[in-house]
């Protein structure tokens, strides 16, 4: 048995366990540290816990476009995050309308669900139309072409948005009903962050049952599968190429709007960091596979707004919330050292010889 | 009706195309900002020509999709395109006059709309801006109908004097700092943009030159190709000389400001060349591979700069380490990546180049790597006395190491180990089933390639005397990605071109900064969409993309997921 | 053989050409004349970060100089005014290849730049080397007016305090007048932040306070809760953050969510002294400090200022350092008024050591942003800095405070 | 002389039951067949002797060395070599450079010898560049050595694939389906070019074929497996009479001859 074992491990398996382990030894560590500490209380550990809970909803709604075009194209939409700061920043503007108007006030509902509407849209629209000038020539070339064509779109549309709007920040108004907090049975919770991860939550449940259970959901993943099959069993490969980029688009324009009514500021560069994070969730999921970047956007979530004091505060690193990023950038190498198609694993296998 | 509406059809589809290009550019401020600078002084600006050139382009293309049928309709519609991306314009500026369009779009100021009708009141500005539209729409059109010939002269030499009125800032300081040859900036450029006598001089000469040219090409063609073999080497050894010279005297000759830029191109082939063979032979997508630069860069500081105090030897003594550094650094990233595929690995990889930029950036480590104030004083290389201080000098040291790379790379790529990278390219497990260990040469490629890049990260901090973690960002690793993709992947002379043109161009164009990175993103999907296989493709490359486009009816099933790039 | 010859005389004729070409060029004395022709523009030009994440900034001081040359008629000594450019990108090499593309341009008299500290330390040197003396609105570093900064800098001045003054004042308003004891800071590892939070943690620990914490968060992170949650463990009275209007206004947004820190006082420096901070911020700005350039002396020239900027470009100023740029480009054409020397046939004639000196004894020039006066090192920002607490009436408004809240001197 | 031979190797796929401890034996020299229905475990077993899958169970011996838990790249040295079911061609590398990435393993240039150009590092890469135009050579692609591989015709496509396993120098050939595809007059010849194969270079072949005319006309010895399991070993002729196997193709209704 012994010696089996021992045929099994080649070298760089040792030295890939060598370097996850003693990663996993350090979180370990430090947060046995930090708890025995004990500078932070059972609340706070439950405030770090939802705060992640949101930003983390936010981040799946994202990856949920990346997931969805890396499965029908096998690509992976750079210009997403343009996608996502298109639709949040023009809303803004219906927003201020609004808010202008005093109808904010009176019909919070009403306005909120036409900002959302109107950011869905545009970012949907953007979607389309990027697949339909920049992709689709493409989707014979070679897979590094539509990646770089996707860093130029990206560009293209960021500086774009910035000549229309400015270079400044735009701040979305306060939606009274949103602020404060609500308690549940003795937990507090901030109202609009538990909007947000209700309403994420719900529109997440409404896209997976989409693409599970309708009958344009069962093309796409026909399609996803394998587009010359699709093709041949009378599905048209375009349409549905384009249906899938206008729900990833709606669902980072949802995103967006989330984003805008829980950090306020919108501006022409907004969508760069959380358009690499949801890239980094969806992969931490399983890249095309839809539940798993809901989770890796989750999990994300958490890992920063809990890792930092829990891995790092007990190691006695100061300033630990900037290695955020490199603890989550972290954690996604250890996810994949040890599952390398991400924690739920790619939905389409891939062959082997 | 329906047949008229057949007949202008294309003219009405470009004219579409263009109205939105124009307005959009209106829109984005782009038209009001290039019209503080003239290209020709006081005829032309900048944000006119741009106007004229988008009309007569799409005028053109509208009379080159109706070639087929007649003179008469090719006019009709490149006009008709004319006159559509004038009246956009036109209703725009109506649009802007009703409603305060400038609560949302903040460049629709009234100095933009008078800017649209040439400054013109808009009561007879109107007229005039559709005739204008309808005239560029003529010129087109009748410049397709022209003789070829002559419409190349012509578009070469009018885009010469385009091109010369943009780099204005930077062709006349060159020009000025070369004693005799002041005499031609002077008599070029006024203290604004091309003199007139000067704009029309340029666009003569070009034109006699080209005229000449195309008489006299396929004489020299065949003289070339009827002298004896020996004498055919004898010129091409000549040629390869006269470029070595031509490489030796180039910042001599370009001045300070070029030569910064070619410095700054050359650090970029360096690191061109090291992700071309990470990415172009072994066909790993590395997305992180600024890491590298930054550790060859930060090590050279933390060895060199006083400042710190740890160490302080000289450029040469601390680069060694920096380039070993560079390639165990490359090793040991490597190892936990072996496994993964394709996107995972690329996610992976900029997680490295992000981990590092944050580690060096971060207060835990500030008192080793310096933190946010970055580390300084950071000493020239020198030999013998001969510093590198300004770009002149500097530019020697960047060439010696390209020459250097570049012959690494030359050596690699059709050896055992470079056809076991593209083997892997090509098959990962096929290659595996070849006797190709994957884990070493895989391993290798990530070493050769941080190793390239950490010798660029080293000339770089010398050149700067300092480093600063900001430097170092993930849009590093993105810029060098597109810029072996551009100039054609996996080819030592496409990296060149690649970096010239997507590192050295936007550098020339620094002063229309706002402008500058929108510029760069539309041409990066201008060039995917018009010449995938990148500007100096590798040859079997074209051959294969070729075949690709030709035989794309009969497209072959998808590439197996994550497999390949 | 006869052709190898041919070209090798070739050759060697291009390396000769080249080679007097260069001395051509280099012969140039470093500190020459700019002589303008009869008609021909005053050129002057600008290295800020106008394109990529930190635009804004770059942007706005471009405005400032902007309204400057409009505020003189656009016109100076009877020549126009020539305004170019380079872009920065806020990074080291940005600084370096912009410098160098201005050292360049033989006509460029002054320069007005940078915005980022790291980009004066290459760019500044390479500047003066070429005779062009600079003026940074922006530039925070005491590195850069250190007594041991060098002589390549002496052609750099700046109209933007040093963080060395600013981070001081801070730490004994906190002291002093508010008499709290126990502070943390954040910074968001940009040069300026982390140096003026280590001047203020240094100046209040040595004046007996306690410093519980020191964090930093990433630009461009948006959730700023479980940092300020962390900071709340250690229960400071103050929180000093002289960051920017993004994270800036994330922080004050989200401070009063975190619980522990209700009640607690937040402080930034002029980084976030803007209207834009405002509307990031909204009304949980109110009650805020920030210090800043007394502007009182000069209100009136300051809501001036921002009129012009309204009507100009459509919007409120996008970032702390207008200001601080139309005083620097003030400075720099009183400065070439005071020596050009006029010529019989209309031209000018700038003696560029002149300049540098005319700009060194600045003195007394009443700017928007106070009493601008040089000292040695090219220090020229009035050593007058305030604080000043944000009113609801601002917020709404999107107004400055312009009555200080707190003076030290 | 068995130079191949497995004992009891059990190989599963979670819970399904690939290859159920076969025992198999390849006598040196010979041309042998695997036949059996789709999914019958032909392939698999390929990989496992390969290196690609990792038996659970039993042993694989290949002159007396055992080859389970070896990677690809070690078997492939130890002198085993194959082609693949639907061709796996370097497709954007030129016939000479597929070939020449065959010969990988014997070459033993390493990064310093290729940077500084050692005498002996260009010796060796002459050599193979002979070498590999010999073998271009041997399976009839002359003068193709420059063309991409992917534009080779498919049959030249076939070929190549067996040149570039023939690189490997190796004492065992595996092909899987080497007539898949063909007509009947490139079948013919295919099977004539296997023959001459083994004369000519004293190789083992060890091939899986659905060809019926293919397996009878070429082989020595046949296996049948089915479901994992082997149901029947022997020549051409015994195989043809066995009812087992008759039942096993015709039975299921997937009539060999059919294909």
């Amino acid at each position: 048995m012994l010696e089996r074992l021992r045929e099994r491990i080649t070298p760089t398996d040792i030295v890939m366990w060598m370097i996850g382990g003693s990663l996993l030894v350090m979180i370990i560590w430090g947060s046995a540290a930090t708890l025995l500490a004990g500078l932070y209380t059972p609340r706070h550990w439950l405030d770090f816990v939802i705060f992640g809970l949101a930003q983390g909803s936010v981040y799946a709604l994202i990856a949920m476009g990346y997931t969805m075009v890396y499965g029908v194209l096998r690509m992976i939409n750079f210009a997403h995050s343009e996608v996502f700061m298109s639709g949040p920043y023009t809303a803004y503007y219906v927003a201020a309308a609004f808010y202008r108007s005093g109808l904010l006030e009176s019909h919070p509902v009403l306005c909120l669900l036409a900002i959302f509407m109107v950011s869905m849209f545009i970012s949907s629209m953007i979607a389309f139309l990027l697949e339909k000038i920049a992709y689709r020539p493409l989707r014979n070339a070679p897979r590094l072409i539509p990646l770089i064509t996707a860093i130029g779109a990206s560009f293209f549309l960021q500086y774009v948005f910035r000549g229309l709007y400015g270079s400044g920040f735009q701040a979305y108004p306060v939606v009274k009903m949103l602020e404060g907090h609500w308690t549940f049975i003795g937990i507090r919770i901030l109202r609009f962050q538990a909007v947000v991860i209700v309403a994420a939550a719900l529109l997440l449940a409404a896209l997976y049952s989409f693409i599970q259970m309708t009958r344009v959901g069962k093309a796409i993943r026909a399609v996803s599968e394998d587009k010359e099959a699709a093709y041949l069993m009378g599905i048209d490969v375009d349409k549905m190429i384009s249906t899938t980029f206008i729900i990833g688009g709606m669902a980072a324009g949802a995103a967006g709007a989330f984003y805008g009514i829980m950090f306020k500021q919108v501006h022409f560069f907004m969508g760069f960091i959380p358009g690499i994070k949801a890239f980094t969730a969806a992969v931490l999921g399983g890249i095309g596979n839809i539940p798993g970047a809901m989770l890796g956007g989750i999990f994300l979530g958490l890992i920063e707004s809990v890792g930092p004091s829990l891995f790092l505060d007990g190691l006695g690193i100061v300033a630990p919330y900037q290695l955020k990023d490199a603890i989550a950038f972290t954690m996604l190498v250890l996810v994949l050292i040890f599952r390398p198609t991400g924690i739920l694993g790619e939905r389409l296998a891939v062959k082997k010889a | 009706m329906t047949q008229m509406e057949s007949l202008w059809r294309h003219g009405i589809k470009t004219g579409f195309i263009g109205a939105v290009t124009v307005v959009l550019l209106a829109l984005i401020g782009m038209v009001e900002a290039f019209s503080q600078r003239d290209i020709i002084a006081g005829v032309i600006s900048m944000g006119h020509a741009l106007l004229l050139v988008i009309a007569i382009f799409m005028g053109y293309i509208a009379a080159k999709r109706t070639a087929l049928s007649g003179i008469g309709s090719t006019l009709i519609n490149s006009v008709v395109s004319g006159v559509i991306i004038a009246g956009s314009l036109v209703l725009l500026i109506l649009l802007g006059s009703w409603v305060n369009l400038r609560s949302i779009f903040m460049n629709a100021s009234p100095a933009l709309y008078s800017l649209l009708t040439f400054g013109i009141e808009f009561k007879n500005g109107w007229t005039f801006l559709l005739l204008a539209g309808a005239l560029c729409g003529l010129v087109a059109g009748l410049l397709y109908q022209s003789f070829p010939t002559f419409r190349r002269i012509l578009i070469t030499s009018l885009s010469s004097v385009i091109i010369a009125g943009v780099l204005q800032d930077m062709l006349r300081p060159t020009l000025s700092a070369w004693g005799p040859i002041s005499v031609i900036s002077d008599w070029l450029f006024s203290s604004n943009g091309l003199s007139l006598s000067g704009a029309i001089t340029l666009c003569l000469v070009i034109a006699v030159i080209l005229f000449i040219w195309f008489q006299k090409r396929d004489i020299l063609r065949t003289r070339f190709s009827r002298l004896p073999s020996s004498g055919q080497r004898t010129l091409r050894m000549a040629g390869y000389v006269l470029l070595v010279g031509i490489f030796l005297v180039l910042p001599q000759v370009l001045g300070l400001f070029l030569s910064e830029v070619l410095t700054i191109v050359g650090l970029y082939v360096l690191l061109g060349l090291g992700l071309n063979i990470v990415v172009g032979y072994a066909g790993l997508l590395d997305l992180g591979y600024v890491a590298f630069f930054a550790i060859g860069a930060y090590v050279t500081a933390i060895l060199t700069s006083p400042e710190l105090g740890f160490f302080s030897l000289t450029f040469w003594q601390a680069l060694p380490f920096a380039v070993i550094l560079g390639l165990l650094s490359g090793v040991i990233l490597g190892v936990p990546v072996l496994k993964m595929r394709g996107d995972y690995l690329a996610i992976a990889t900029l997680g490295f180049g992000e981990i590092i930029r944050i580690l060096v950036l971060s207060d835990f480590l500030r008192p080793w790597l310096g933190g946010a104030q970055g580390i300084g004083r950071i000493p020239k290389a020198s030999i013998g006395g001969y510093e590198f201080a300004t770009p002149q000098q500097i530019y020697y040291l960047i060439l010696a190491g390209c020459a250097f790379v570049i012959f690494i790379s030359l050596r690699l790529k059709d050896s055992r180990l470079g056809r076991a990278w593209k083997a892997m390219r090509e098959d990962e497990d096929v290659a595996q089933a070849m006797g190709i260990n994957l884990v070493a040469t895989k391993l290798l490629a990530f070493a050769t390639g941080a190793g390239f890049s950490a010798l660029s990260g080293a000339i770089f901090a010398s050149k700067l005397s300092s480093v600063y973690p900001h430097s170092f960002n993930v849009m590093i690793s993105i810029n060098i990605l597109c810029l072996i993709i551009v100039g054609g992947m996996g080819s030592i002379p496409g990296v060149i071109v690649g970096a010239v043109a997507l590192v050295g161009l936007p550098e020339l164009l620094r002063e229309f900064a706002e402008y500058r990175l929108l510029v760069y993103g539309a041409a990066l999907v201008a060039m995917m969409l018009l010449r995938p296989e990148g500007l100096w493709p590798e040859v079997l490359h074209l051959r294969e993309l070729q075949d690709a486009q030709s035989s794309s009816a009969d497209s072959e099933t998808p590439a197996p997921s994550g497999a390949r790039i | 053989m006869k052709r190898t010859f041919i070209l090798f005389t070739i050759l060697a004729l291009m390396i000769g050409i080249a080679a007097t070409g260069a001395q051509a060029a280099d012969a140039k004395d470093p500190i020459g004349v700019v002589t303008i022709k009869k008609g021909e523009p005053v050129h002057i030009a600008y290295w800020f970060v106008v394109a990529g994440e930190n635009a804004s900034l770059g942007t706005d001081t471009k405005r400032g100089v902007e309204i400057a040359i409009e505020d003189v008629g656009g016109k100076l000594l009877g020549h126009p005014i020539k305004l170019s450019g380079q872009d920065t990108g806020c990074n080291a090499e940005g600084g370096q290849a912009a410098a160098t593309k201005l050292a360049s341009d033989p006509t460029i008299i002054a320069a007005i730049g940078s915005n980022c500290s790291s980009e004066a330390k290459p760019g500044a040197p390479i500047l003066w080397k070429a005779g062009i003396t600079t003026v940074s609105p922006s530039n925070t570093a005491p590195y850069l007016t250190d007594p041991a900064r060098g002589p390549e800098y002496e052609g750099y001045l700046r109209t933007a305090h040093n963080d060395k003054i600013q981070g001081a004042v801070a730490a004994q308003f906190a002291i002093k007048k508010l008499g709290v004891k126990k502070a943390a800071t954040i910074h968001d590892g940009s040069v300026y932040a982390e140096q003026l939070q280590a001047v203020f943690a240094e100046t209040f620990k040595k004046m007996g306070g306690t410093i519980t914490s020191q964090e930093a968060v990433s630009t461009g992170s948006t959730d700023m809760r479980p940092v300020l949650t962390k900071i709340a463990t250690g229960k400071p009275e103050f929180i000093y953050y002289p960051i920017f209007i993004a994270e800036g206004g994330h922080i004050t947004r989200q401070a009063k969510e975190v619980a522990g820190l209700e009640k607690v006082s937040l402080m930034g420096a002029d980084g976030i002294f803007s209207p834009d901070f405002y509307k990031a911020a909204g009304e949980t700005a109110i009650g805020m400090y920030h210090s800043s350039p007394d502007f009182s002396a000069f209100a009136a020239g300051y809501k001036d200022f921002l009129a012009k900027h309204q009507k100009k470009y459509g919007e409120k100023p996008l970032a702390p350092f207008h200001a601080h740029a139309y005083d620097a480009a003030m400075m720099v054409l009183k400065a070439i008024e005071k020596v050009a020397v006029k010529g019989k046939d209309g031209s000018l004639t700038i003696g560029r050591k002149a300049l540098r000196d005319a700009l060194y004894a600045t003195k007394g020039l009443k700017g928007l942003t106070g009493n601008i006066t040089c000292n040695k090192l090219g220090d020229c920002a009035d050593p007058r800095i305030a604080v000043y607490q944000t009113t609801a009436d601002n917020v709404k408004k999107l107004e400055m405070p312009d009555k200080p809240f707190w003076k030290p001197y | 002389m068995a130079i191949l031979s497995a004992e009891k190797m059990t190989k599963r796929f979670g819970g399904l039951l690939a290859i159920q401890e076969l025992d198999i034996a390849i006598i040196e020299n010979s041309i042998h067949s695997i036949i059996g229905p789709n999914g019958a475990g032909k392939t698999t077993f390929f990989n496992c002797v390969t290196g690609f899958y990792r038996p659970e169970e039993g042993r694989i011996n290949f002159n007396s060395h055992n080859l389970v838990g070896l990677t690809p790249d070690r078997v492939v040295r130890l002198g085993i070599a194959r082609t693949y079911q639907n061709i796996r061609l370097f497709p954007n590398l030129t016939a000479l450079e597929n070939i020449l990435v065959g010969l990988h393993s014997h070459l033993k240039a390493g990064f310093f010898g290729i940077v500084v150009g050692l005498p002996s590092t260009r010796h060796e890469e002459t050599e193979a560049s002979k070498e590999a135009v010999r073998l271009l050579n041997f399976v009839r692609l002359e003068g193709k050595e420059d063309l991409l591989a992917k534009n080779l015709p498919y049959g030249d496509q076939r070929r190549l694939e067996i040149a570039r396993a023939l690189a490997a120098r190796p004492k065992l050939l595996l092909l899987d389906e080497p007539t898949a595809g063909m007509n009947p007059r490139e079948t013919q010849e295919m099977m004539d070019f296997i023959q001459h194969l083994r004369d000519a270079l004293g190789i083992t072949i060890l091939l899986i074929e659905h060809q019926m005319r293919v397996v009878m006309g070429i082989s020595e010895t046949v296996t049948v497996l089915d479901y994992g399991k082997k149901i029947a070993e022997g020549t051409p002729d015994e195989i043809k009479s066995n009812p087992t196997v008759i039942e096993a193709y015709l039975g299921r209704g997937s009539a060999a001859e059919a294909r």
